[in-house]
């Protein structure tokens, strides 16, 4: 991933700068085109687990395309996205842990 | 600033000062972006676990939530996320205007989004009867979206900040009761038109009619439109040049490290959206 | 002898012989003063234990201990060897040519990480089984099983039998699960499975001979499972700290051989005894209990007389002992109980009390203990609680309905007692049998 | 790569001519105004030691308390709730306020030495840590000086577990101190923590490659980690428990379904992290001081390196192991179980290199590696008793008793006391130039090690025996008395040894006999400087050529010399050594931190009618009532803080040395 950014010093600012405004210009785009089939698939009657794994797939796109881009973790060196994944791994597997830990059936609170 | 770092074009993606290259700055906000997943994790999974076991008798999300505004919501924000890289590049390569221009649409779109939530829970507890104490739904969901709401209110004061920083002149006897003054006609300006969106937002969701409700809400706002225009004229002023600024492509960093802070909690949202609104009317 | 120089200098100077004798003498010492201070077996021991699932429990963690030591002597013995054996042992040591600087080696590493991953292995497998083995009863003989759900409150604790119902009022037309206070009877030789619940905070429900402990958590349906080899008397205790009172939130637990437990069951679902006045001409000592003593607000509750045999201690106490019962005196405390408002927390089947939020006592008489376990059930003690709750266990809940001075300084006015209303309350709870 | 670096030094050279005087750059370098403005990292080590030893007396005051009562059945020292309170703040100081301090202690003053940086990445961001901490510990203990009915220290126990914090069953402010206290410590810690991690990923000396990064710094690197991904879930678990407390939400309120498990679960996210945040550290001195007196490198030095990673990593995926009777459930109950017995491995390991290390040394038998040895041996203890509490159906009988007492006593006196403790005696000829004395450091560690087993050992005895924790009183019928009466005793011994150890260090800090640099024929760069050490750290930022940087530089003295000529004259042409300015705003904002939480956590949204009269002082609090008006005088001063240390910038200036490395006072020094 340190390829492009030898190739962005290398290479005069300007027709760099340009594609950079087009690509967050085009990636908000469709960050936003996402957001809208989001909202609109949530209405078609698909299978819930479909719809739950379109969303989950959906959304995990426009995270990762704000983190790759936006955040430039794309251009910039590895190991700024190694930190973060460590915490986003550590952070997503206590939240699997816990939801897991509270769907057994020991942990359903006492029926009322 | 060095002799060295001003001559030279700066290369963005690499800082030979550090032992790896990458910025102090950068580095410590990325780490902290980690840490702060966990914060974000554990409020998430908060709300989860009492929307999977939800007690008898508590509010339905559906009857509570409405998709429109938190879509228009999210859009704002996206938008907002886009103004913010905008930025970065603008003073990457130095370009002072750019970058201004960019971070004010920045604290705009940030402030829209602001006075969309607010309205959003004036709405929900007034009219939807869910407050932070009557139900575990008003308790998770309070907390959590307005913990978000903490972190966006933040990044608008640092925006402010670095909006007011991108001003700082090289010596001046007076720079720092200007500097102070600038900053308190931007907080002043910032805090009439999130007023006045609210009002707007309000005035559009009661009155069916569009021009009806432009003229109740221009009546309602009078007040807060002028001291905004007021202030906005004084920001004007204090903007106008005075001579050499000490803010630079060397600054970049700043703003970069800035504008992850707002992406993340831009990505933040959109697990939020996803996960606790979206989800609910399936 | 030189010493070696792990001690301080001028210490390497006295002779080992000197050091010996003063090692020895404190070993006798400990000995001599009684100080078994490693033999285990207490009334709450977890290694003394009798019954199935803490007999279990005790395995695993006898194998968890085996290897351990192993470990431990093989890994010790090695440090100690590496500490005596290259130690710098004079001054021209120190200054010598430095060591070979070696940095490690591979196959030693992989070899001892195998090592402890095997030695694990023969841990977590008993684990393994224990853990299924003791979460619930074993389906073999589920069907025998025994059930009772024990509650805990701020501080102590309810013990509930739905599958026996009991009397409410005399004639026997009202019936609910039989319910008694701090001191549970369950029988011999089969499971007991007991549902944990809490009103409150949280509470733990331990009985250490029986069955490791189980959290009482509001809003959660917990379980474990029991049993008792031979009838015993048992101490339990709250395990999780719940408060002012943790300390003395305890319970007991009694097991009985079928026949006797049954009657048990049949004697407690009879509504509250009631103590026939006198007639004309049968003469009965007028107790007085003028003996009563005063008590230090921390003195011991019980006494070491009654630790011989509990259990029979405990059939004593189911037994009315007619000739020491003063029914006039009885009589008086019943009204007492009901004008001192006592009947607002508390439960007397039969004699019109039905509170809830304290111990059941339609019984009382029969238990050895009150106050959830603190101090023996006997006159002196029970008007020692009844007088004032508050000195004898910090903070208890029924301490507030007496009189006291709160925290800014305001007298709030509760039930207050006098000698002789104290004297005529403990003649009739202890005639509850 | 060096010349890169002293690029950077220089990068704020131009600071503004004319600056305003708010914004004068603070110059004291002695007095009070040099301590609240001091951006050293060593000075700033410094005051956590002090703050940190401070508090251990204290946590160990408590502790003697509670072994005083405990000495007898139905002892009458304390009332329960005397008694309660004692441990509760006895376990949150000691943790809070003793160990993990010590730590960062540590890792301020010796890790930048170490990888041969002049400060740590963010000065004053470290300086706002460290009073940030010292506002939590005041937030914390400000109860034992308020009105005990209303007020008082808390007293929940250190993991208060829900919903006995709720207002329902405490509602005296003792928990909202807890509360907002423990909030501003993981605030601080956080800080702290992100500044170690750029520190030493970022500023390490040329050459330092992450191989060769001494094992300490390495600890110091992973138990950041660990505090920066741990502490957001007790932070989040406090905010819902204060919400709880202060506005009625619901999350541990039976009454609304919320679960109180739930406190449980996100405390022990943070929590059993937390137990390595405080051993890890330990076992970087350990791996430090172990090769250092047997005069030979770590043995098997990347192994130790990554299972310290293992067991970070493992650290995360174990919490459940503290809620073995909470009824889980089989599957859960197995996994925690089988996951908790997986750590042993990692840990072995470390054991076996250190026994690795030791084997065919030099081993020189000084006070500092009798505390190390010491440590392996105790913390082996603690580490099988620990190994058994793995065991699930095991510790159903052990949980809440005094055998957990014994385990984690083990784990942290005889692991990370133990391990603090060698540190001081190693690192102290560095810090202040001055050794301690052999026979009285042998002595207090031979006074120490024989109180702490007679302390502790018994335990657990105890708790196979059936004694609960955390109560106040016990019969005399349950076979309790002489192990508990044992217990006390050793109790003391152990107060006798830590009041020589420290009565012994407070004569050598005056008195100790002078020694040169280098006093232990070191292995790694703090060696390498004078003691104390001067402010700028190195006259010359080191080149790294291997492992033990300082050992190979004894060892290959005629290029190291030369190299460093080199580089001196170019550090001096590019203007010589950077430092950074004093700043008085840390200090402002965390001043503003404590006002804002004393705030929060003291009064009810009404405000108190016993206390209300002289809090009402406060600026403010006529207008809003004083929780309000606290809060916001607070958040003020804690936002002028902010903005007056983000305006007056990271600047520097720069320093001119002499031959024998004192500052050149020319018109050069100040840019
Ligand atoms: C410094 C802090 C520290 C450390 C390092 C540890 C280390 C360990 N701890 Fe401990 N623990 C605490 C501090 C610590 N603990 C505290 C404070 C509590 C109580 C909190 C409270 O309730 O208040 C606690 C409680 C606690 C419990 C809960 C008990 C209960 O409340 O019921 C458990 C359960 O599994 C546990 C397990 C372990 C294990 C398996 C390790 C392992 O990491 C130990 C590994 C080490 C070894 C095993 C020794 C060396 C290894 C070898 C020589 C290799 C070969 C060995 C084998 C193959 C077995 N600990
Ligand atoms: C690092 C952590 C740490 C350390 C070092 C210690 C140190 C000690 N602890 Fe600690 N302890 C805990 C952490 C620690 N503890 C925790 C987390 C708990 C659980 C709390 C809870 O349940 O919530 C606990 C609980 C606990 C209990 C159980 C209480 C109960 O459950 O009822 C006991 C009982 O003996 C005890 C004893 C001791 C003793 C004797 C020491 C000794 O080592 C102390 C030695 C130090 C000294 C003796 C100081 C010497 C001082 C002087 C000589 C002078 C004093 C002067 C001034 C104050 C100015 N501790
Ligand atoms: C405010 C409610 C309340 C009132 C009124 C009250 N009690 Fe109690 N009582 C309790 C509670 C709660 C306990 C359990 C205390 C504990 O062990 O923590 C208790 C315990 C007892 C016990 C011990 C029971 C056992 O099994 O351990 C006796 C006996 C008793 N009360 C008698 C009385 C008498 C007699 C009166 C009237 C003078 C009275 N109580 C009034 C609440 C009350
Ligand atoms: Cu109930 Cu402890
Ligand atoms: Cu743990």
């Amino acid at each position: 991933m340190s390829a492009p950014s030898a190739a962005v010093s290398a290479h005069g600012h300007d027709d760099h700068d340009v594609s950079k405004f087009q690509i967050y210009v085009q990636i908000a785009m469709l960050l936003a085109v996402i957001t809208g089939v989001e909202i609109a698939i949530v209405y078609v009657p698909f299978a819930k687990w479909l719809i739950i794994t379109i969303l989950f797939v959906l959304s995990a796109v426009k995270f990762l395309f704000v983190i790759f881009y936006f955040m430039h973790l794309r251009w910039d060196k590895p190991f700024c996205t190694i930190l973060f994944f460590i915490g986003l791994v550590i952070a997503g597997g206590t939240m699997w842990g816990l939801l897991a830990l509270f769907s057994a059936e020991n942990s359903l609170p006492l029926p009322t | 600033m060095s002799s060295h770092a001003a001559t030279a074009t700066i290369d963005h993606h690499h800082d030979p000062s550090t032992t790896t290259g990458i910025p102090n700055k950068k580095l410590l906000m990325w780490a902290f972006l980690a840490s702060d997943c966990m914060f974000f994790g554990a409020l998430i999974s908060t709300h989860l676990i009492y929307r999977l076991h939800p007690p008898a008798g508590g509010l339905d999300p559906k009857q509570v939530f409405s998709p429109e505004l938190t879509s228009f919501s999210t859009f704002i924000l996206l938008m907002s996320s886009l103004m913010m890289a905008l930025a970065v590049t603008a003073i990457q390569k130095g370009n002072l205007k750019s970058l201004r221009w960019s971070l004010l649409t920045t604290i705009f779109f940030g402030l829209i989004f602001l006075g969309c939530q607010v309205y959003e829970f004036q709405h929900f507890v007034h009219d939807k009867k869910m407050t932070l104490s009557n139900s575990l739904l008003g308790s998770t969901f309070y907390t959590l979206t307005g913990t978000h709401g903490c972190h966006v209110a933040i990044g608008v004061l640092w925006l402010v900040l670095m909006y007011v920083r991108s001003f700082k002149v090289a010596s001046s006897s007076s720079w720092l009761s200007h500097q102070l003054l600038h900053a308190i006609t931007l907080i002043v300006v910032l805090l009439a038109s999130l007023k006045v969106t609210l009002g707007l937002v309000h005035a559009i969701q009661v009155e069916p009619s569009l021009g009806v409700a432009f003229g109740h809400f221009l009546k309602a706002e009078f007040l807060f439109i002028a001291i905004g225009l007021l202030a906005t004229g004084a920001l004007v002023w204090f903007a106008r040049p005075r001579g050499p600024v000490q803010f630079s492509e060397a600054n970049a960093i700043d703003v970069e490290s800035m504008g992850l802070y707002w992406h993340f909690v831009d990505i933040v949202w959109i697990v939020i959206f996803t996960v606790v609104y979206l989800l609910e009317f399936l | 002898m030189r010493f070696p120089n792990f001690l301080p200098s001028p210490l390497r100077r006295v002779s080992l012989p000197r050091w010996g004798r003063a090692f020895a003498a404190l070993g006798a010492l400990a000995l001599l003063s009684g100080c078994e201070w490693w033999s285990m077996n207490g009334h709450q021991s977890t290694i003394a234990v009798e019954g199935p699932v803490a007999r279990n429990q005790l395995e695993v963690f006898y194998v968890t201990v085996w290897v351990s030591v192993v470990i431990f002597v093989i890994v010790g013995a090695v440090l100690a060897y590496a500490m005596v054996k290259f130690r710098a042992k004079t001054d021209a040591d120190e200054h010598a040519q430095p060591p070979e600087q070696s940095h490690g080696n591979p196959l030693v590493e992989l070899g001892l990480i195998g090592a402890s991953i095997l030695s694990l292995v023969v841990i977590a497998v008993p684990t393994l089984k224990s853990i299924w083995y003791t979460y619930d009863v074993p389906a073999d003989q589920k069907a025998n099983a025994f059930e009772v759900t024990a509650t805990g409150y701020q501080w102590w604790f309810k013990f509930e039998y739905p599958s026996e119902l009991a009397s409410v009022t005399p004639d026997g037309a009202t019936k609910a699960p039989l319910v008694t206070g701090n001191e549970l009877v369950i029988p011999v030789g089969r499971p007991v499975r007991i549902n944990v619940r809490t009103v409150d905070v949280i509470h733990s429900f331990w009985v250490p001979k029986l069955a490791g402990k189980v959290d009482m958590i509001p809003n959660r349906a917990n379980h474990l499972w029991l049993q008792a080899d031979k009838p015993g008397y048992y101490w339990g205790q709250c395990a999780e700290y719940c408060g002012d009172s943790h300390a003395v939130m305890r319970f007991r637990v009694i097991a009985l051989e079928k026949k006797e437990f049954e009657a048990w069951v049949a004697d407690q679902s009879q509504t509250a005894r009631n103590v026939a006045p006198l007639t004309a001409g049968t003469e009965r000592p007028k107790v007085q209990f003028a003996s009563l003593r005063e008590f230090k607000k921390n003195e011991v509750g019980i006494t070491q007389k009654f630790d011989v045999n509990p259990l029979e201690a405990w059939r004593a106490h189911q037994m009315p002992d007619a000739r020491n019962e003063n029914p006039e005196l009885i009589a008086r405390g019943k009204e007492l109980f009901t004008q001192k408002t006592c009947l607002a927390c508390h439960q007397v089947r039969g004699h019109g009390a039905a509170g809830i939020s304290a111990p059941d006592l339609t019984h009382f008489g029969s238990r050895t203990t009150l106050a959830a376990g603190l101090i023996e059930n006997n006159p002196e003690q029970l008007r020692r609680w009844i007088r004032d709750p508050g000195s004898v266990k910090p903070g208890n809940k029924m301490a507030l309905a007496y009189e006291r001075i709160d925290h800014t300084g305001k007298k709030i006015d509760g039930i207050k007692l006098t000698d002789e209303e104290q004297v005529a309350l403990v003649a009739y709870l202890l005639s509850l049998k | 790569m060096d010349l890169a670096k002293s690029a950077h030094l220089t990068t704020e050279d131009h600071a503004p001519a004319a600056q305003p005087s708010l914004l004068a750059h603070p110059s004291a370098k002695t007095g009070l105004m040099s301590w609240l403005t001091t951006v050293d990292h060593k000075r700033i080590g410094f005051l956590y030691g002090v703050f940190a030893l401070f508090f251990f007396l204290v946590g160990g005051f408590e502790a003697l308390l509670i072994r005083a009562q405990l000495m007898y059945p139905n002892g009458t020292v304390l009332t329960a709730q005397q008694y309660n309170t004692m441990f509760t703040m006895h376990g949150t100081t000691m943790i809070f306020l003793a160990v993990m301090p010590l730590s960062s202690a540590f890792f301020n003053f010796i890790m930048p030495l170490q990888i041969g940086a002049r400060d740590v990445a963010f000065p004053r961001l470290n300086a706002f840590s460290l009073w940030t901490f010292v506002a939590g510990a005041i937030i914390i203990n400000i109860g034992w000086f308020l009105p005990a009915a209303t007020h008082g220290a808390p007293d929940g126990g250190w993991y208060g577990y829900a919903p006995l914090t709720s207002k329902t069953y405490i509602p005296k402010h003792s928990i909202d101190y807890w509360i907002m206290g423990l909030q501003l410590l993981g605030v601080a810690s956080i800080a702290a923590s992100l500044n170690f991690i750029v520190t030493i990923i970022n500023m390490r000396a040329p050459g330092m490659t992450m191989m060769r990064l001494p094992v300490f710094t390495w600890m110091t690197l992973i138990t950041s980690f660990l505090i920066v991904l741990s502490f957001p879930a007790i932070t989040i678990a406090l905010v819902e428990l204060m919400m709880d407390r202060n506005f009625g939400t619901g999350f541990f309120e039976v009454s609304l379904g919320g679960m109180p498990i739930l406190w449980q679960h996100l405390f022990w996210v943070f929590g059993h992290p937390e137990v390595y945040i405080l051993i890890l550290p330990a076992m970087g001195i350990i791996s430090e001081i172990l090769p250092t007196f047997s005069r030979k490198p770590l043995f098997g030095y990347p192994i130790v390196v990554f299972s310290g990673a293992a067991i970070g990593f493992l650290g995360f995926t174990v919490w459940s192991h503290h809620m073995f009777t909470t009824g889980m459930g089989t599957v859960a109950t197995a996994a925690f179980s089988l996951a908790t017995m997986c750590i042993a491995v990692p840990t072995g390991v470390k054991i076996f290199n250190w026994i690795g290390t030791l084997w065919g040394g030099h081993i020189m038998m000084r006070t500092p590696m009798m505390f190390a040895l010491g440590f392996v041996w105790m913390f082996m203890i603690g580490g099988f008793s620990g190994v058994m509490h793995s065991a699930a159906p095991a510790d159903s009988q052990q949980n809440d008793s005094y055998f957990v007492i014994a385990h984690f006593h083990y784990v942290l006196i005889g692991g990370s006391i133990f391990a603090l403790l060698a540190g001081i005696h190693y690192w102290f000829p560095l810090m202040f130039g001055r050794k301690v004395s052999e026979f009285w450091g042998k002595l207090s560690f031979w006074v120490i090690f024989v109180g702490f087993n007679v302390t502790f050992f018994p335990m657990h005895f105890l708790g196979l025996n059936g004694m609960p924790r955390r109560t106040y009183t016990y019969d005399p019928n349950l076979g309790w008395n002489s192990a508990n009466f044992i217990a006390s005793i050793g109790a003391f011994v152990l107060g006798i040894g830590i009041f020589i150890y420290f009565a012994v260090m407070a004569y050598t800090y005056f008195k100790g006999e002078k020694v040169g640099k280098d006093v232990w024929d070191g292995r790694t760069l703090e060696w390498s400087l004078p003691n104390p050490p001067p402010e700028y750290n190195f006259r010359v930022i080191p080149t790294v050529h291997a492992r033990d940087a300082w050992w190979y530089e004894k060892h290959h003295r005629e290029e190291i010399a030369k190299e460093q000529a080199e580089h001196a004259k170019a550090e001096e042409a590019h203007g010589g050594i950077h430092m950074p300015f004093g700043s008085i705003w840390p200090f402002v904002t965390s001043v503003g931190v404590l006002i804002g939480a004393v705030g929060i956590s003291a009064f009810n949204q009404l405000g108190d009618p016993g206390t209300e009269g002289y809090w009402r002082l406060a600026i403010g609090s006529f207008v809003l009532g004083p929780k309000l008006g606290l809060s916001v005088f607070g958040a003020l001063v804690m936002f002028v803080g902010v903005y007056f240390w983000s305006l007056e910038g990271n600047e520097g200036y720069h320093l001119h040395l002499d031959k024998d490395g004192n500052p050149v006072k020319d018109g050069h020094g100040k840019h």
